[in-house]
């Protein structure tokens, strides 16, 4: 989030200019990670927002939430937190990895993380179109004929189910295409034990999106 | 540091539409946001008067209904989230924080741009919505009203959710620059008390909007797909929904008036030449309502089928939230003892504000008392008290602050006579708009009325004439503005006499702000 | 503000119709006067003060002090023991106004987009006038049919919002004969301020009568039809041709009128019956979908009696 | 405020504790999908919670680099947290202190 002015030295090292109001690259820095954290803070009231949606009405409307729990395959939703949770694990070596000043090692990390994001999305897409094939859909949209249709207001569960995995996803998607944007800055060799502040900035917001699926999975798929 | 040529500075330095629209620089990203801001004020007057125009006498008088519906909507949804809520944060502050804290920017000032354009393209989702059936739900948008009505509500909601960022970019920007970019020297208690009410309201920006960004998305959901979470018919409840909205708006609300007592705090300091009475109080108080105030939004539901028990709670939270705010006024009192007080028209609109916001703030607590609210909940008894508190609080700290800093921001002084001119005709002009109104409330006139009984005939004629009147004040005051920007006599760089930091640099500033950097030595409003 | 004493401050009050009413206005005199007293000191103390200090030469510094403890702890606990003593007082009026009453004439409101529909434990149902006997609880349950509605009389200083999908409830003891303005307090659409009704307390023996009798007793069907289209109708449809929320309804008796989505229908009778217990199914071409249906609320003599009217209407 | 630029003073952490963790996530997911399966009525939801807010707290603590960051970041996290709690008890309060009222006719 900090201007990037680029230059190469003569040692082909790349060297990064802080920004002009800034002291030095420390102070620069620090006043990244502090504004990414106090953007995580909002990204958590935002779900959180959701989710204290969700729990009210899970309380009010037991049998609509375990009813529509029985729709949903917990196996794909386990292999989905397995898979982000490595894919936190590889963002996370990433920047070790810039900071012992190793690149190669950074640029594999990069790529397997999205990977992983690619395979969440995949399993995410099957789940959705298994939904949409039968017509559980939010609200209005709902034409699912089986005999759980009989418990009222079942929609409701998929408009939470949709609103919150769609949201979730929505973040993901941001989230891969910032690690695009760092594999590029990557390949130009950016990153080093010098200067990593956009690596940590966005892991801490990859991180913060495994963060929201570790309390989705068990709040929408356990509960049956 | 800045380039020494004297007669460089932040306006003239580079010239040309692009390099307003692309800039980077606080003060310019300040400048851009007055500009908006004032275009919105305009807009959302307008709408002022010509619902002041349709209610002079019982029934329609310059158009029906559903326009009036339409009409009343867009004066509270432009007044409240394009003008109040960035009004002092974003253009003053912008302007005026890195300059008071002795930083050269905004801790992101990339950031700070895009949270300009969020504001631009929101207001223009907004508008849109006029030419696609428009919107008639009220700036609150309770459901189930607000998923079955006209289609602009959707373009409406939109709109507000992408001016929300604006929003929550901003205040991010503040409580990283007060975090990590303050002058060697300055700690905490030497920050000047405009920027401790700009760190609470930033600190209250970052955690209550992102609930109204969560809020207002589930009702565009609600609106396109039907989700059913507040809609009744589909086993949604719709008091959640006013849960939602208002632990978001009533921050909101806190969010519109500390800044104000910010800016009504540096005014007390520079007019009465001596340091803020109670300086730590003050500065306590501004965290301690941002703080509480994340407790208390029930008393907005007192009446809406809220439980009871709920309902006593929040009163009693309510009755809390008050203390910090006497506190503050009283504070604002004690200061004027012993002072050498000065009459500028700053100073005029900074006694303004004392004077309506007691009494905005004693009808707060009328209001807080649940005994008395079901009487006048909902009513224009309401529609006085927050009025007393947005355009009595707000927009007298607003215009206090605009003719306080002109000097600092365009070099140039603004015309004193006619600056008390509007002083008078707004003041004068909104005791006798909003006064009335208590009255209306008391005898049981509801708000949003299109036609009203006739017994409330004459206060609500003797209400429009008073709202002409501020309208002509606002009006002229534009004028004084624009005159003074572009051809004002040449301002000193320290016409007050303040001692707070921004005034002992060249005005207008230079790109980097100061010569050399400042180190802070004492307090803010050292004047012995 | 409203002049020292609380009892002449609450003359601008409408007259008070219950008991808890008068309590309600002592109240409001008690905030009042505190309020009178805070702003005198706060206002008084800043101009007196504006004028003693005012700057003398040009360099004169401000002087004074910059805190004062005990200073600052009184004002800051006074404030406070006030603000309990209003939030004490207000929490014993609010429980009073809030605690329904064991047994008392039970009545069901059916709040709609602009008119209220008062129904009897009897069966008789009113639209627009709610009689209730004197000295005796009433108990009103009320529901909407469709948004947010709030039920408020100034008189009785109460009111309550009317929810869709459940049920809220709201009581008084009336203690004055007379008739008392209803309105509706929460924003609900165009008519939002011409959903007005009246509450007439009368003496029981003129309550019962009124229960008994039924008003549409010797007249035709064309005249019960006007009672309930001025009742419940006039607030959206006009008996000329022109607009108002919904179609006029002169001349329309047998006209084909053009639909949204471009069918037409020929108007009589099984269009009028369906347009009134279920309106979304046929709109007029220009309307909005903004007619919530009647079902259940007009009798077969009322449902009659408003064709008749219509068919009166060439 | 200034430090010293040449030795970034950043707390690397070791690479084997990046891999504990992670097996401790798959342990604790493998837990809640276990705990699942049982029925504790209304205790189910809590215990959920509970395990996420485990993962949740390795995750932040190791591999968002909280346990060795600025105390600030920490005191954002958890007022943010406090927010949310503060919503959900007030308007829970609200929802399940309502006297239920029935229809009359």
């Amino acid at each position: 989030m900090s201007t990037a002015n680029v230059s190469h030295s003569s040692s082909g090292e790349y060297h990064h200019h802080t920004a002009h109001h800034f002291e030095n690259a420390e102070a620069e820095y620090n006043a990244s990670k502090f504004g990414v954290w106090l953007f995580l803070c909002t990204e958590i009231l935002m779900f959180g927002g959701l989710f204290v949606g969700y729990i009210i009405y899970h309380q009010r409307y037991p049998e609509i939430f375990h009813t529509g729990a029985k729709f949903l395959d917990w196996r794909l939703g386990a292999t989905n937190t397995v898979v982000l949770l490595i894919s936190s694990l590889t963002m996370a070596l990433s920047i070790y990895y810039a900071q012992v000043n190793n690149k190669k090692m950074v640029l594999v990390n990069l790529y397997v993380t999205l990977a992983c994001a690619f395979v969440f999305l995949g399993i995410k897409w099957i789940e959705w179109s298994h939904k949409i094939h039968e017509g559980l859909l939010p609200g209005r949209l709902f034409h699912y004929d089986g005999p759980e249709a009989a418990v009222k207001d079942l929609p409701m569960y998929f408009g939470f189910y949709f609103g919150m995995t769609g949201l979730h996803a929505s973040h993901v998607i941001c989230g891969m295409a910032l690690i695009v944007w760092l594999i590029v800055r990557a390949h130009k060799g950016h990153f080093g034990k010098n200067y990593w502040t956009p690596l940590e900035c966005v892991g801490l917001f990859w991180h913060l999106v495994d963060l929201i699926w570790i309390y989705l999975f068990p709040l929408l798929y356990l509960i049956g | 540091m800045a380039s020494s040529d004297p007669n460089k500075n932040y306006l003239n330095e580079k010239s040309g539409l692009m390099s307003w629209l692309t800039t980077l620089d606080h003060k310019r990203i300040g400048v851009m946001y007055m500009i908006a801001v004032m275009f919105f004020f305009l807009c959302g007057g307008i709408f002022a008067m010509l619902l002041r125009t349709e209610l002079i006498h019982a029934g329609p008088t310059i158009m029906n209904s559903q326009q009036y519906n339409q009409v009343m909507t867009l004066h509270g949804a432009i007044m409240v989230f394009m003008v109040i809520i960035p009004g002092i944060p974003a253009f003053m502050g912008n302007f005026f924080l890195p300059m008071q804290i002795g930083a050269k920017d905004v801790a992101f000032p990339k950031l700070n741009l895009i949270s300009w354009y969020c504001l631009i393209i929101g207001a223009i989702v907004v508008v849109a919505s006029l030419f696609y059936h428009g919107v008639d739900t009220g700036w609150t948008f309770y459901t189930p009203y607000s998923i079955k009505t006209m289609n602009g509500t959707t373009l409406v909601v939109a709109g507000a959710f992408i001016i929300g960022f604006s929003s929550i970019l901003t205040g991010l920007n503040f409580v990283a620059t007060v975090h990590k970019l303050r002058a060697p020297g300055m700690s905490f208690f030497r920050m000047p008390l405009f920027v401790w009410a700009l760190y609470s309201t930033a600190i209250l920006q970052v955690l209550a909007t992102p609930v109204l960004g969560i809020t207002l998305l589930l009702l565009v959901f609600e609106r396109t797909m039907g989700i059913g979470i507040f809609d009744p018919e589909m086993g949604g409840d719709p008091v959640l929904f006013q849960h939602f909205f208002w632990f978001y708006s009533h921050p909101a609300v806190y969010i519109m008036i500390l800044p104000a007592m910010g800016v009504v705090s540096e005014l007390m300091a520079t007019f009465c030449r001596k340091p803020v009475f109670g300086y730590k109080a003050v500065a306590f108080s501004s965290i301690g309502i941002a703080a509480v105030s994340f407790f208390v939004w029930g008393h907005h539901m007192f009446v809406s089928g809220q439980s009871e028990v709920a309902g006593i709670l929040f009163s009693f939270i309510t009755m809390l939230v008050g203390v910090p705010t006497a506190i503050k006024c009283f504070n604002w009192v004690a200061t004027m003892y012993k002072a050498s007080i000065r009459f500028d028209s700053p100073f005029l609109f900074a006694l303004g504000f004392l004077f309506l916001f007691t009494i905005g703030g004693v009808t707060g607590i009328m209001l807080a008392t649940i005994g008395f609210d079901v009487h006048v909940h909902d009513t224009y008894f309401v529609v006085a008290h927050f009025h007393y508190v947005m355009v009595g609080g707000t927009l007298m700290a607003i215009m206090g602050g605009f003719y306080y800093w002109l000097p600092k921001m365009f070099g140039r002084m603004y015309n004193e006579f006619w600056a008390r001119v509007t002083f008078v005709l707004i003041f004068v002009g909104f005791n006798v708009t909003f006064f009335p109104q208590f009255i209306l409330g008391t005898m049981g006139m509801p708000r949003r009325y299109f036609d009203y009984l006739p017994e409330y005939q004459p206060l609500n004629t003797i209400s429009s004439i008073g709202a002409y009147t501020i309208g002509t004040g606002f009006l002229i005051a534009l004028f004084v503005i624009l005159h003074c920007i572009f051809k004002g006599e040449k301002a000193p760089d320290n016409p007050w006499g303040a001692r707070t930091l921004e005034w002992q640099t060249k005005s207008p500033p230079p790109h980097e702000n100061f010569y050399q950097q400042p180190v802070v030595t004492g307090g803010p409003y050292e004047y012995r | 503000m409203f002049f020292s004493s609380p009892a002449y401050a609450s003359t601008f009050m409408p007259p008070a119709g219950t008991a808890i009413a008068q309590q309600v206005d002592t109240l409001y005199g008690f905030l009042v006067a505190i309020s009178f007293i805070s702003c005198v000191l706060v206002i008084g103390g800043f101009v007196y003060f504006s004028f003693k200090y005012r700057r003398q030469s040009e360099n004169e510094k401000g002087g004074g002090l910059s805190h004062h403890n005990l200073l600052e702890f009184l004002w800051s606990f006074i404030p406070f023991v006030l603000f309990m003593v209003a939030f004490v007082w207000g929490w014993i009026v609010y429980s009073h106004l809030r605690s329904m009453p064991k047994d008392g004439l039970e009545i069901a409101i059916q709040a709609q987009k602009w008119n209220w529909t008062f129904v009897y434990k009897s069966g008789k149902s009113s639209s627009g006038e709610f009689y209730v006997p004197i000295d005796q609880d009433v108990k009103m349950v009320m529901t909407s049919k469709d948004v947010i509605h709030s039920f408020y009389v100034p008189a009785f200083r109460n009111k309550q919002d009317v929810v869709p999908g459940r049920y809220t409830t709201l009581w008084f003891h009336p203690n004055k004969i007379g008739d008392y303005q209803i309105f509706c307090a929460e924003y609900c659409g165009d008519q939002h301020s011409g959903m007005l009704a009246k509450v007439h307390v009368v003496s029981r023996q003129k309550y019962e009568e009124w229960l008994a009798n039924d008003e549409f007793k010797g007249l035709s069907l064309e005249q019960v039809g006007q009672k309930v289209y001025t009742s419940r109708c006039m607030v959206c449809h006009n008996t000329t041709d022109e607009k108002k929320i919904g179609p006029g309804w002169k001349g329309i008796w047998g006209k084909e009128e053009a639909l949204e989505g471009g069918s037409t229908v020929k108007v009589d009778e099984n269009y009028l019956r369906e347009s009134i217990v279920n309106p979304n199914a046929k709109i007029v071409k220009g309307y909005p979908p903004a007619m919530t249906s009647f079902a259940g609320q007009l009798s077969e003599q009322e449902m009659l009696g408003v064709i008749e009217y219509i068919k009166s209407l060439k | 405020m200034a430090h010293d630029h040449h030795d970034n003073e950043h707390h690397i952490i070791p690479l084997g504790t990046y891999f504990k963790v992670l097996g401790a996530l798959l342990v604790l997911t493998v837990l809640t999908v276990a705990a699942s399966r049982f029925d504790f009525g209304s205790f189910n939801t809590i215990i959920n919670i509970g395990i996420a807010s485990i993962k949740a707290s390795l995750v932040l603590a190791i591999f968002m680099h909280l346990k060795y960051d600025d105390r600030l970041y920490l005191v954002l996290i958890l007022t943010s947290v406090f927010f949310l709690i503060v919503m959900y008890f007030f308007s829970v309060l609200d929802l399940f202190t309502r006297i239920s009222q029935g229809p009359i006719l």
